[in-house]
């Protein structure tokens, strides 16, 4: 197995004031030495820490631990960014207080500003009004905010329990068939909650075949948080018909990206760290930093999306759009031909095209078409300048992947539905 | 260098081949040798399979206090010196 | 001793046993075997693939992981089989009751004011429970097991 | 606070809670920045010990220094980078070997060296124990017990940070194999 990256060749010339260096074995058996005189063990009783240590990375009884763990991640998710932040409180507030209190104080209903900042003067509610400071604002805050936030205290708390490695090894047998490594379930989780740390996050693959498959699949398959909390918010009943449809791609397609992309996919070899109770200073440390990060990076696409879409709308570029695609939305992917609008707002945020979605007539199944579409097409811009920054050709070649995905599995999904009969 | 384990009716075998629980002490690392040696798996040391995954996933085993994971391919190249 | 985990194994068994099947009828539920039950204080609605079909199959293994390992529950291999078990009925019970308490701190979403009143937030915590919930009480009883024979003060 | 900040880089494998003492040694102010040319992070923060200030940072586990990943480059060309920082090798008191052999490839670096034996609390349930005196003598380095997650020893840690010093391995190997008996020097303050 040759390597791929030769990270560091500069290495021996480094080694200077010393006298003298050892090889490996050299350091190896001195290490040997050093470790019989100053340590010795006594006899050790097993806990049961250390046998659910080993039962959660045996698949048989990990397998299902790791089925709870996902559901409890996904539950916690649900409850808490889904009914008591953004139903319970922010739609209320936003609904009857902001977006009542922007409207009588923005001047001028028929003005353009009006139009890009508030949107809709007959809106009543802040899905539907479409300005940068009213839908912009609650989105970011009333949908994206509660559902990183809770994303991330989550994660936090995987990572620090020391239970993320045993997932690691668990998933590895599924992930490294599709050219990964078993730490890639790390960047997928993430991406659940924000891709631009997601991207991030591939440095923890090691060659480039597998960073460019796994950047390749967030970019088409992982639908991010605020996506997932739009789809909570919009069609709840769809959202797990959705997952099922990005999940099963995420798989094939894959497969079939390690099959075709060049280069070398080193197995899996990890240290499995025993249990430990997470600290709390640790996780606050952590949520707050990846918390502001996200706030800093994504927040300001938010509200520029908004204002872009609505630049368009005015230009009536959608409008032109739409019509030039109409064709392909219809016959192709069998959805309304409005949604060639959302697909275009889609590269700005995705979140906000499926809001954008919920306005557009349409039957469930083309509902689920549309919204595993506007998933799996563009990523958002700040993915977008992120995988800029690991290389423009790998970029390149992800969009390349990313057009014909959209057009097979998009055709694909319209199949399956005329066979179920509910296209 | 290391000590030379001589035992009797000891079997060798690869680490990919070994029972679930099954105890040994490792003879050879044929491949990535510095790479499985960093992560505290190496020739001499005592070392226990604990599990390994359905279709070809990795295999998990402990060295002392260590657990380790590695790929099939990896496992398969770790001899082991069975008792 | 011996008696106390007999008189346990029989316990256990019959728990993973009645964990398993309240698991199952989670799935069937939702597969669409029958309407949504109401069971005395217990209900499975049945309506959500992820509630129902995923946390149905999470209280079914974990009932199989009780009754994998109640042979011999004073061996501490086969007594964490069980702990484990019982930790992942704690897990969805812990999500439906985390669920019930996010729901119920706002107040309805026709109702002008934010919070819930304090008797519409208990309210809220009425029956019918899903079987997990119901489950957790007597899974407990395996977390006393767990303190009671010391696996607890070996670290 | 007579001089200039003083570096202080913390390297050690990973999960042994560096991140932990970290967190432990320094205040809120610490700032997450990204390696140039990369995309690994790495933690910097300050914090005082006597009069004197202390930036450290917290540099991404690796196993040795013959990098092998992108972590790994990092943490080698950070050694580099800050010449004149001490460097905190974090060993985890209950998997010593591995992280001997980092501590090892810094000490032959010519760095000057303190050696943080962290995890003693669980160390001490798993029944292993660890003569830090004696490791003390055979490195030739400070070597500083403490539990991280309590606390416990981070005080000891900041106070010794100045006693950090460099060690000669052909010196190390001679005391391991018992061909020379003590130390060449005093080595930090045994007895604290």
């Amino acid at each position: 197995m040759q390597k791929e990256e030769h990270p560091n060749r500069h290495k021996r010339q480094v080694v200077q004031g010393a006298d003298m260096v050892l090889n490996e074995d050299q350091r190896w058996s001195l290490v040997d030495l050093l470790a019989k005189q100053t340590i010795s063990a006594g006899t050790y009783k097993q806990t049961v820490w250390d046998v659910i240590g080993e039962l959660t990375v045996k698949p048989l009884t990990g397998i299902p631990v790791a089925f709870a763990v996902l559901y409890a991640f996904w539950s916690v998710f649900g409850s808490f960014a889904g009914a008591l932040c953004t139903d319970g409180f922010f739609v209320k507030f936003f609904d009857n207080h902001f977006l009542p209190w922007m409207q009588a104080i923005w001047p001028d209903p028929n003005s353009i500003l009006y139009f890009l900042f508030v949107g809709d003067p007959l809106a009543d509610n802040c899905f539907e009004a479409f300005g940068v400071l009213t839908s912009g604002l609650f989105i970011a805050i009333g949908v994206v905010l509660p559902a990183v936030l809770i994303f991330y205290l989550m994660m936090a708390i995987l990572e620090d329990s020391g239970y993320l490695p045993r997932l690691a090894v668990l998933v590895d047998t599924l992930l490294h068939k599709m050219g990964l490594h078993g730490y890639a379930i790390v960047p997928t989780i993430l991406g659940l909650g924000c891709n631009v740390p997601a991207i991030t996050a591939t440095r923890i693959l090691e060659t480039k075949k597998q960073r460019f498959i796994m950047m390749t699949l967030l970019a088409i398959f992982v639908p991010c948080g605020a996506q997932l909390g739009i789809m909570l918010e919009v069609i709840p009943e769809s959202v797990g018909y959705v997952m099922l449809f990005l999940l099963i791609g995420y798989v094939v397609f894959g497969y079939l990206l390690s099959k075709i992309v060049p280069g070398t996919n080193p197995e899996i070899l990890i240290d499995v760290p025993p249990y430990h109770m997470p600290q709390r200073a640790n996780i606050t440390k952590k949520l707050w930093m990846r918390t502001s990060g996200f706030i800093i990076n994504a927040v300001p696409f938010v509200l520029l999306g908004v204002l872009f879409i609505n630049l368009l709308y005015i230009g009536g570029v959608i409008q032109w759009l739409s019509d030039v695609f109409a064709p392909v939305f219809v016959h192709w992917f069998g959805v309304p031909k409005e949604t060639a609008g959302p697909l275009i707002a889609a590269f700005l945020r995705k979140d906000l095209a499926v809001a954008q979605l919920s306005n557009i007539e349409m039957t469930q199944y083309q509902m689920i078409s549309a919204v595993v579409l506007i998933s799996i097409y563009f990523p958002c811009v700040a993915t977008f300048v992120v995988m800029l920054k690991e290389g423009w050709k790998e970029l390149l070649a992800a969009v390349g992947v990313l057009f014909a995905v959209a057009f097979i599995y998009g055709g694909i999904i319209h199949a399956i539905g005329i066979l179920l009969g509910v296209a | 260098m290391l000590n030379s384990v001589t035992q009797v009716l000891n079997l060798k075998m690869k680490l990919s081949e070994m029972e679930f629980g099954a105890e040994g002490v490792i003879t050879e690392i044929n491949t990535e040798k510095q790479k499985i040696n960093a992560m505290g798996i190496r020739v001499g040391k005592k070392l226990k399979m604990i599990t390994k995954q359905p279709i070809k996933g990795p295999v998990v085993s402990t060295c002392g206090e260590l657990e380790v994971a590695m790929g099939v391919d990896l496992a398969s190249q770790v001899v082991v010196d069975v008792d | 001793m011996n008696t106390e985990h007999n008189t346990a194994q029989i316990y256990i068994a019959a728990l993973g046993l009645v964990t398993m099947i309240l698991g199952l009828v989670d799935i069937l539920v939702w597969i669409g075997f029958t309407g949504g039950i109401e069971f005395g204080i217990m209900g499975i609605a049945g309506d959500d693939f992820f509630r129902w079909a995923w946390g149905g199959l999470v209280v079914f293994l974990g009932g199989a992981l009780m009754l994998s390992g109640c042979r011999n529950v004073g061996n501490i291999q086969e007594f964490s089989k069980v702990l484990l078990g019982a930790a992942l009925v704690w897990t969805i019970a812990a999500c439906d009751i985390f669920a019930m308490i996010c729901e119920n701190i706002p107040a309805g979403e026709e109702a002008p004011e934010f919070l819930n009143s304090f008797a519409g937030f208990v309210g809220g915590f009425a029956p019918p429970y899903a079987p997990a919930v119901i489950l957790l009480p007597f899974t407990l009883v395996i977390a006393y097991f767990f303190y009671a024979w010391g696996f607890a003060d070996e670290s | 606070m007579s001089k200039k900040a003083a570096k202080i880089l913390l390297v050690g494998n990973p999960n042994v809670g560096k991140s932990v003492i970290f967190n432990r040694l320094t205040g809120s102010d610490a700032v997450v920045s990204n390696y140039p040319g990369t995309t690994v992070d790495y933690t910097e923060g300050t914090f005082i010990s006597g009069k004197q200030e202390y930036t450290v940072i917290d540099v991404p586990g690796a196993y040795s220094l013959e990098a092998r990943d992108k972590a790994e480059e990092v943490a080698v060309r950070m050694l580099h980078e800050h010449r004149d920082a001490t460097v905190v090798v974090v060993l985890d008191a209950t998997r010593i070997e591995r992280g001997l052999y980092i501590a090892l490839e810094t000490i032959e670096m010519g760095r000057s060296v303190l050696i943080a034996l962290n995890m003693i609390d669980m160390a001490h349930d798993r029944k292993i124990s660890v003569d830090d005196r004696k490791l003390q003598k055979l490195l030739g380095v400070p070597v500083v017990p403490l539990t991280a997650i309590t606390g416990e020893g981070i005080m000891q840690l900041s106070d010794m940070i100045r006693k950090a010093q460099a060690s000669d391995v052909k010196d190390i190997l001679a005391r391991a194999e018992g061909r020379a008996s003590e130390p060449a020097q005093a080595s930090g303050c045994a007895g604290c």
